[in-house]
This record gives structure tokens, C-alpha cells and sequence, in this order.
């Protein structure tokens, strides 16, 4: 089953006719993603990599079903982008887009509670089904079908990690990025709630970072109720306090918010922590 | 980005946020100066970008103009933290009859705005937050909603502020400060202390206001207080040419794509015995002339014995990353080796660029690594 | 409460959304003056607060000074559904390209701000919407959210708006007026038409705006532009003094508690034959005073034979209502017949009184009624 | 089990102090409801009719749990009042306050969805449940319990609608007054949906009026969904078109908002309406 998206999830481009836009409508057309449409104001009538453009998300909805929506506006008109798709109440949306304001983001997290809308990102790369669909911008290839769920801060890191399971045979459920920001649409917990009612998933890798607490609140979590292993990785043991380290989100503000300290953290409830990132098929044939 | 504390009173300023009064001085002169023309007592008050100055030195009272010379002197001669005292604020001095604490912030945790007040006016949060937690309200503001009465009423009845003119004033203070909060994209606005003085004035003595990076794009007159005085040259460069760049004490340059695989490309140089030079993200969709700067910044650094790369590509394509160190090679006179690990989108492409200059590539990170490591050991 | 057109376009300059050159008159000399002073044409426009003014002649061109007299003096002849024209409207004349209708109004169904376009301006959106519903196009908004882009740009789509500056005109009208509806609390402005003229601009040749009645005690300046001129005497008396109050043409006088029993109360009386000469409800917590302005203004109305109250007491205590009876009694010189029901909140309190007063009172609606009816047959 | 109101609902005043909140706090202590505190703020710490006030409602929860507040504070200061019971997340509230601008209550409504937040009124008596506890300003003498459960757009209209079941032997479930504003927090077809699902309810009775559309989906939730009888009446049929009858919902700006349209709708889908308020006991005796 894997969690969130499949083969015949119907997915939308926003921002199809920029550049990252329709280079990447492209690759995800190649994966095998379902893409029914592009939304570009004012290029409605253009037809993209093979898709439709129209110049809103409602006019696009009278001709297409549409299930997720992937967001590549650039910032300044990023904000009003998601929230067409939060107006047009998809129940998928998925923001690439670096530099959306925090408050923005704050605003939008309040105003989609309750209302059965996941939003991955923004600042991330996206997820995607191994074998079936990829919403967003990774590396296809590195990718293989199986039972491993991966949820990450970080893009690059991913891919990394992936690699080294694929090549270590662990193929994977769903793999998502959550983002760099400080405010994210799904946090880790959001999303190993999706895992543990996802038969397909036996194990989950998790790549924190410095900075927040969203490692801290999942640890919590998974020592309470999540019944299926973990293994963990953080990154950011060499960053300066108090520096922003790239992602808007990886900068420590507190004692707790440190690499070392979620590592501690995550130890001691049982949870292993990889010491660098190709450790970790390594470390989850010992847990499975 | 952070504001210097006169930079938050200027915005103070344009929001009717009450201050005392004060004048700007950039040396000793200067500030001699507004002092002779000035009331006294005057607060003399050093502008850096980093808390604890009062424990520095960096604020003194001036009394007399026969103390004048030597405080100013002292503030102007202090490194606070690695900052260097470059200006001063002058203040009025006053009677001060109650210190407060009140900031905002974007909460991370709760996905609120906070608004934080205790009566431990003048201390540091975390530090009240360690020793005397009950003194901490933390009042949760949902955005869509914004700062309502009863919000107001819990912090009135958290500080026993029961005086009508004094909630009036307060009120007023506290609205201004969320409209701040929402218009210039604040992470934070923090005022401690704020004072009632003589007379049931409430005044704003300190400012620490910090932006939103993603915001800055959205601020109309952004430019009119924008400072990088807390980055180095080198990374007021790196920001101006779209590269995300922290110095470090190694000697390892890196230059890497993400900012997470760069974190544990620095974390992996030290647990093979390396030390990182750098924090270096050159970001999605790289144009060559990315990796060109970032060769360029790095190289500025003596210490750098070795460059690695470390790209694994997704928005980031080799090829774009290949075409870059190629024209860096070409243009500039790289007398450091090359450690480059590419792998990932348009893999093929940009190792065949690579080899085409005799460059090696690796696609393992945990190879290209142990081989820069090692390059430092010979 | 609704605005006349000049009123509204008061509001439209105020939020700098463009109107036409225009002056107001009171009289015919006024308006022969003012157009003695314009450049021809100009459009005299009745100012009443009803539709359908222009089938009723009430909107007329004037080309040359030789047309003036006649036509205003028409207009200011007109009675308009009842309203007598007693301001007129002196607007340029304009060469129009394109009409359009907007409008925005808070929409009970949908419970959001809708957005109502059409590109059949100068029609009432009524008769689109019964001929032509293809040409409307509604847009919901979250009042939480505000407008955004993507509405606008669905209504540019919708009217084939693709110029980028008719387009840059267009949004700061839409958004501008979407924050009238928000600040002034309207249930409705609309324009009608608004049109496109010579040389590209855009201007709000009409207006109808409707002020939400629980609104109007919040907005700042709203007695600049109250106006109760769509109420009889009598029903700005009632409004004054807290009372709601609608004439209607029978002859027995109601006075109840309650806007749903009242209407109860006239339908009752025509059930039973009668005719209700009011609806009055004296609304909850009543005191004394409520009870003889409700008797005062009931037989100002020369046709009512009887007054029949119809208390059930909730928020209204029974009592209150019988004091102010009695007092009403006691003041004024009532002729004629009363008849009460009472029953609820401290109905024997209430009954007590009225009987102190040899007043009669029953706790059936349908008694009351049919005696109140009876009594006009004699 | 009634709906949304029963013996154990702990009730708390916003507004408590005023005449209209003392009065009524008094009103409903002695019909039984389960108030445990009030709110005024500035007023903290002062006692009303035994009841402990406070400046806030979290001052408040800090002492005791909520499940329902009733709102009697002035048009000026109620807006807030609401966003406060809204904010501390109580399940049920009341808003007796007559004139809350229509476009507070808009984003009110659209704030609570997706909250399991109920919302009754603005401008509207309450409810009650006889024998249990009721909240706002009926007046509880008239009531007995029962099987009929009444919602209604008016006060006292209500009633008179119940005096007439009560002394015909008609027992309530539970009795609402939804209010008279063109924006209220509880539809027709919120409160039926309740009904329908109350084994206690047997029937229901409807009080609609001029203005609006809320009887006509209600009839058209009825007539597929809705298994029990249902009997209406609807009030202004001799109201005038345009005018505003006292409710600022209460006007008629369509033909299918007025009285005669309503009750049309209602019959053609064989409802049955009732002429006069007092004959609504005689025609559920027909139905039952």
C-alpha cells in the first residue's frame, strides 16, 4: 500500500511552466506519476511536457479529478499558490518552493487543521513510492521497491541514504522529505502515524538534524506507540551553536536542540542512531 | 537576521512603541559630544549583535561629564563575543519603578505566535525559565486570529498590572508589537526590560528583533535596515551569490549540495580524524557560476589544504556542477586538490565532463572523504 | 441599512475606487446651476433608496442647456415605488466601451464573502441570473483568508479581461472593495455598472451598498453617513427607542415580544379574519419605558381600533411588561380597547398588576386573537 | 440521552455579571444546570449567585472542566468573548447576545469547521433539555420531559410551540432556539442530524420563519435522510417583502424566502405544516 501516494494518485504541477517546473513535470512523467494537469496564471491554453496548463486550480478542476497537488512557484508567489490548493481543498499538497515565510506557513498549519489536508514541505524534495509515483524532485533511480519508510529533514541526505539501502537490498514503502523549515506541513510524527497503518512498512529510517524539537516529540512518540523498528540518523555533530546551517530550520537555539542531544535522546528510549549514514542497513539488519 | 537594538527602536518608532530618548554615536567624539549636550544621567549602551554586553561592560551609566571620557573610552575599546563595540546608543537615564519582560515569537513548537511576559523584567528568559518558571506567562496566539482582549486580560492578571492608564498603555504596546510581528515577518520581537518609570510611563529600554530570512523579500523598505554585521566577509559573500556558507576552524574545504548532506559531510570528516573548513550548500539548481564562487570563498581561507565535493544530484544536476568546476579550472588558478564525489542526476554527463580534464570522481561519499582526510595527512 | 448611490460613492472615494466627476442638488435651481457649470453631457441620476429608478425615469441625459429645465425638473417630480425623489446626482457623461456588474456580499448559504461578476453590467443581476446564468460567475471567500490572486484571476478569466493594465485597474478595485465589505461591515456592495471607458480607464458609474445593522455600531464614523430614509416616521421612532416597528395596513395594533411570535401574532389575526395594522416586537429584557413608546407610536396610526399584547415571558419577565402597562395607563389618555395575553416569567406578578388595574388578561394566544378581532367587528 | 445537553453538562457564564447574566445564571442554577463558574473580565474573584468569577476562561479551566458556555455579554465586547470560548476549545456554545456583526459570525463559522465545535445562535434563547438543565433564557416551567424534539429560529414563538405540546402531553428530548441572524452557528440540518441519531427523540418539531434557505435544505435533508416525523410551522405570512421582521435574518429577499414558499416546499415534500402555532400537538398526534 505504502502511504500517501500510489501509481494512480492524480497530481497537479503548480508552477508547471518554470523551470524547475516543467523540467521536473518531466521526470515525474517519466517515473510513472499520474500528472493531469499544470496551473500557471495567465499561461492557461499552454500545454507543458504533454500537460495542460490552465491558469487556476478550479478551472483545471472541471475537466480533471485531482488528488495532489506539487508546488514549484517561487516565493513571492509561492504563499498564494498554496493556498489556492488549500482553497481547492487537495488533499495532498506538496511545496518545493525555498522562502516561504514563516508566518505565512504558521497561518496556513492553523487554518488546515481539522480539515484532512496533508502538506508536505515546504524547502523539500518531495516523496515518493518506489515502483509507482514521485511527487517532487528526487533522484528516481536511487529508488527501490520494499518495505523501508524513510522521513527526513533533508534532501541530499536522503538520496544518500536511499543508496545505501538500495545497494544493501532494503527497498523502500514511501520515502519523504519533509523540509528544512522551521514551520513544515507534517512533522515526523504526523508521518509515522501513516507508517504504523502501512502494512507494507516494516522498519522506519528517520534523518533529523539540528535544530526544533520534531526528533524529541517523535521519540516520545515512537516509544509510546509505534510498534515497528526505527533507526535514526542526525545530522549537524560539527555545527556552531546559533548559526544557520543552510535549511531556515537547522540552527540551535537551545541546549536540547543540538545534534548530540537528540542522539542522547533517541539512545536512551531504545532507538538506534547511526554514526554516519551508510551505517544504517547495517543497523536494521540487527533490528529486523 | 538580526537588528541592532537602535535598528528595533527605529521600527519601534514607526509603530508609536514608546522609547527613551536617544542618539547614535559612532566614535569617542561623537558620543562626547551628545553627552556635553545631553541631560544628564545618560545611559551609554554598546550596539552588537549578541546578547550579554551588560556583563561585558558594554552599558554604564554617565553621571557626571567628568566620568564621561572614560566610560565612553571603555565601551568603545570592548570585543564583546568577537564583535567589536562600533557604536553607541545614548539614552536619557530614568527612574525606573518595575521591570517587564514581553517579547513575541514564532513558535516553532506550538505553530503559534507567542507571546512570552514575566516579571522578571531584565533577566535573561532562559535563565528565569530555569530558575523561576512560574514567572513565565506563554500566551498562544493563533495567526488566523490575532492578539484578542482576553489574551491581554491573562497578561494583566499574570503581572498584577490592575491601574487603568497603565493597562491602556500596555495594551497599546502589546497590540503594536504583534502588528510588528505579522507586517516585517518577525521570528521574534523581545523588549526586556520594559519599564514603568516615574510618572506611570511605560517605555521600551531595550530591543532585540530578529527577521525572518524568508520574510526580508516581502518588507518594503527592507533595504533601509538591513546589516550583515554578524557574518564574516566571506559569508556576507557567499549570501550575496546564493550559497549558504559558515565558517569553520578546519581545513577541509567542502562544497556540497543540501544543506543536510553537508552537515554530515562535516560530521563524517571528523569521524575520520578531518577537520571541515566550512559549512558550504551550494543549493538546487545550480548554475555553474555557483560552484565558481564557492571555490573562490573557500580559497580565502589559508587554512584550506584540500576541496571536496560531495554532490549527489536531484534538483542539482552533475552535469551543472561538472560544468562549473570546469570553467573554475579554466578561469581561476586552482593550486589545491580536488576531491569530488558526484553522483545522482545527469551522473553519467558530468563525470564524462570531469574525465575530460582528468578530474577523478567517486560516486561514495564515505571514499571521497577518507581520500580528503588522507590528502591532509600527506 | 442601505445608502443612496451618492453615499455609496462617498465610501468609493474614500477607498480611492474611481467614480465619475459628479455633484449633488437638492432642488432644481441647485441642479440647473450645476450643470450651467459642466461640460456636456451630464447625467442627472434620482437619488432613492430603490431599484428600478431608471425604468421610472429617474436617471436622464442631458445634452444641451435647452434640455435642462425639462429634465430635471422630471426627475425631481418623480415619485419612485413610493419615494419621493428629493436629491438628485449630476454626473459627466462618459463614453463607454464595456459594462460590467460586481459585487460582493456576505452570502448566508455558503456562509463566506462571495464575489458575484458578470459581464452583463447594467442588468439587474436577477434577470442574469434567471436568462443568462452561464454569465455570472461567484466566488467564494474565506473571511479568514481574504482575497487572493487566483480569485481575481478567475474573474479576469470569466470576463475576458486579458489588457495588463485593465487588469492592474481591476485588482485594486476588487481588492479595495473587498475591504469595505470587511471594515464598514457590509451585507452588499455592489457595482452596477461598472465600465470600462474611453482611453482604458475603469469607474464605478453606480452603487448600492448595505450596511450590516450589527455592524453599524462599530464602524468609527457612521453617523457621516447614516440615513433612515426608507423608514416611515413612525419606524425611526421605534428604531430610537429600541423597539423593531413595520407598518403594515389592518388595524389591530400588536405589541409583542419577540420578532417570531409577533409575526406569529399577524398571521394569527388574518387567520381569524382580521387585519394587523403592525408588526412591533418589543424585544427581551424590556423595561417600562419600551412598553409606552410601543403604545405611543401604535395609535399614532389612525386606522388601529385596538391594541392587542402578546407576552410570553423568556428574557421578558411578565412583570415588566404589566408595569409598563400600568404606567402607560396612567400617563396617557388610551381609548382604546387593550387586550392581553400574558403568560411566562413571572406571569402572576404581571397578571397581579393588571388586575390591580381592572385590566383582563388571558394566557391563550388564540383567545386573545379572536377577542381583539371580534372587538373590531363591533 | 436528549442531545447535546443533559444534567451533567458543566455550563460556565461569559458575561455573568451584567443583569441579563446574573439574572438567568440564578434561572438556570434553579432549573438544575451544572454551572461551575463565570467569566467578566476585571470582575475575577468576585461571587454571583454562588458562582466563582473569573477574568478569563483559561483562568478558569485552570480550576474546572468546561463543556459548554453560554454567552450574555454586550454586542461590543461579545465578538471577543466568542473567540475566547472558541480558543479554549469548549464543545458547546451559546450565544444569546443580540447583534454580533454578521461578518465576526462568518469567520467564526469558518474558524469551528472541522473542530467538533457546536455554536447556538447568536440571538437566540438557548436550549433546554426538561428535567436535565438548560442554558440560556427559556423559561423552564413550561417544558416536560419527553420524546419531541423542537429546534426553532425564534424565542418566544418557541414557547408557545411547547406550551401547547406540554399541555397536549407532549414531552421534549431537547428544545433549541438557533436564532435569529442570517448567519448562526447551528442550522436546521446540524441540529437534525443530532435527532436523528438520539434515541430519545421521537419526532421533531420545526419552527421556521421568512428569510433565508435553512428550511429548505432542512426539507431536503429530511425528505432523504432524516427517519423520523417531522411537523413544521412557519411564521410571517402576512410579513411585507424587503422589510426586516425584528430578526436581521428575518427578511425576505427572494420569492422562494417567503412564508408561502417555505411552506409550500415543506408540503410538496409531505411535510406537514401546521396553520397556527397551537395546532402542531394535534397533527403529531395524526403522524405518530
Amino acid at each position: 500500500m505504502a502511504i500517501l501516494l500510489n501509481k494512480n494518485t492524480r497530481v497537479i504541477v503548480q508552477g508547471i511552466t518554470g523551470r524547475d517546473g516543467s523540467f521536473h513535470t518531466r521526470m515525474m512523467k517519466a517515473y510513472g506519476t499520474n500528472i493531469v494537469g499544470g496551473v500557471t496564471p495567465g499561461k492557461g491554453g499552454e500545454t507543458i511536457e504533454g500537460i495542460k496548463v490552465y491558469n487556476t486550480i478550479n478551472e483545471l478542476k472541471n475537466k480533471h479529478e485531482v488528488d495532489a497537488s506539487v508546488i514549484f512557484v517561487p516565493p513571492k508567489f509561492s504563499v498564494d499558490a498554496i493556498w489556492e490548493a488549500v482553497e481547492a481543498n487537495i488533499k495532498l499538497i506538496v511545496i518545493i518552493t525555498e522562502g516561504v515565510p514563516v508566518n505565512d506557513m504558521l497561518k496556513i498549519k492553523n487554518y488546515i487543521k481539522g480539515k484532512n489536508i496533508t502538506i508536505i514541505g515546504p524547502n523539500c524534495p518531495g516523496l515518493i513510492t518506489p515502483n509507482e509515483a514521485k511527487i517532487g524532485i528526487m533522484p528516481g533511480n536511487i529508488f527501490k521497491k520494499g518495505n523501508i519508510g524513510v522521513i527526513s529533514r533533508s534532501g541530499t541526505l536522503t538520496y544518500e541514504v536511499v543508496y545505501s539501502l538500495t545497494n544493501a537490498g532494503y527497498g523502500q514503502s514511501t520515502v519523504i522529505g519533509v523540509g528544512g523549515d522551521p514551520i513544515i506541513g507534517s512533522r515526523f510524527i504526523d508521518l509515522l502515524q501513516h507508517f504504523k497503518n502501512d502494512d507494507e512498512t516494516e522498519a522506519v529510517v528517520l534523518i533529523g538534524e539540528i535544530g526544533g524539537s520534531d526528533e524529541a516529540i517523535a521519540t516520545e512518540y515512537i516509544k509510546k506507540e509505534f510498534n515497528k523498528p526505527v533507526v535514526a540518523f542526525i545530522a549537524g555533530k560539527t555545527a556552531p551553536k546559533g548559526k544557520r546551517m543552510g535549511h531556515a530550520g537547522a540552527i540551535v537555539s537551545g541546549a536540547e536542540e543540538t545534534a548530540q542531544a537528540k542522539i542522547e535522546f533517541l539512545r536512551k528510549n531504545k532507538i538506534p542512531v547511526a554514526e554516519l549514514p551508510q551505517e544504517i542497513p547495517e543497523i536494521l539488519k540487527n533490528t529486523l | 537576521m538580526k537588528l541592532y537594538e537602535f535598528q528595533g527602536k527605529g521600527l519601534f518608532a514607526r509603530y508609536h512603541i514608546p522609547t527613551p530618548k536617544g542618539k547614535m554615536a559612532e566614535n569617542v567624539n561623537q558620543a562626547l559630544d551628545i553627552i556635553k549636550n545631553s541631560k544628564l544621567p545618560v545611559v551609554v549602551k554598546a550596539q552588537v549583535l549578541t546578547g550579554g554586553r551588560g556583563k561585558a561592560g558594554g552599558v554604564k551609566l554617565v553621571r557626571s561629564l567628568d566620568e564621561a571620557n572614560e566610560v565612553v573610552n571603555s565601551i568603545f575599546g570592548l570585543d564583546i563575543k568577537g564583535y567589536k563595540v562600533k557604536k553607541v546608543l545614548i539614552e536619557e537615564g530614568l527612574e525606573i519603578k518595575k521591570e517587564i519582560y514581553l517579547s513575541f515569537l514564532m513558535n516553532r513548537n506550538s505553530e503559534k505566535i507567542t507571546l512570552i511576559t514575566s516579571g522578571e523584567g531584565g533577566m535573561e528568559i532562559e535563565t528565569v525559565a530555569k530558575e523561576k518558571p512560574e514567572a513565565i506567562l506563554k500566551v498562544d496566539i493563533d495567526p488566523l486570529l490575532g492578539i484578542k482582549s482576553y489574551h491581554i486580560t491573562s497578561v494583566f492578571d499574570h503581572l498584577h498590572i490592575s491601574d487603568r492608564e497603565l493597562q491602556k498603555q500596555f495594551t497599546d504596546i502589546i497590540k503594536k508589537m504583534y502588528k510588528m510581528v505579522t507586517e516585517l515577518y518577525l521570528n521574534l520581537v523581545e523588549i526586556n526590560p520594559l519599564v514603568i518609570i516615574k510618572g506611570n510611563r511605560i517605555l521600551a529600554l531595550d530591543s532585540k528583533v530578529i527577521i525572518d530570512d524568508n520574510g526580508v523579500g516581502f518588507i518594503k523598505d527592507f533595504d533601509a535596515f538591513k546589516n550583515y554585521d554578524d557574518l564574516t566577509p566571506e559569508e556576507i559573500t557567499a549570501k550575496e551569490n546564493g550559497l549558504s556558507f559558515v565558517k569553520l576552524n578546519g581545513n577541509i574545504g567542502c562544497i556540497v549540495n543540501g544543506a543536510g548532506l553537508a552537515m554530515a559531510t562535516m560530521d563524517m570528516i571528523k569521524h575520520f580524524g578531518g577537520e571541515p573548513a566550512n559549512f558550504l550548500d551550494v543549493g538546487g539548481s545550480s548554475n555553474p557560476e555557483k560552484v565558481i564562487n564557492a571555490i573562490k570563498i573557500i580559497r580565502k581561507d589559508k587554512n584550506v589544504k584540500v576541496i571536496l565535493f560531495n554532490i549527489f544530484g536531484g534538483i542539482t544536476r552533475c552535469d551543472d556542477i561538472a560544468n562549473g568546476i570546469k570553467k573554475a579550472v579554466e578561469i581561476l588558478d586552482i593550486k589545491l586538490p580536488l576531491v569530488i564525489r558526484l553522483t545522482g542526476t545527469n551522473e553519467k554527463e558530468g563525470v564524462d565532463i570531469l574525465r575530460s580534464l582528468g578530474l577523478e570522481t567517486t560516486t561514495s561519499m564515505q571514499k571521497a572523504v577518507k581520500k580528503a582526510v588522507s590528502l591532509i595527512g600527506e
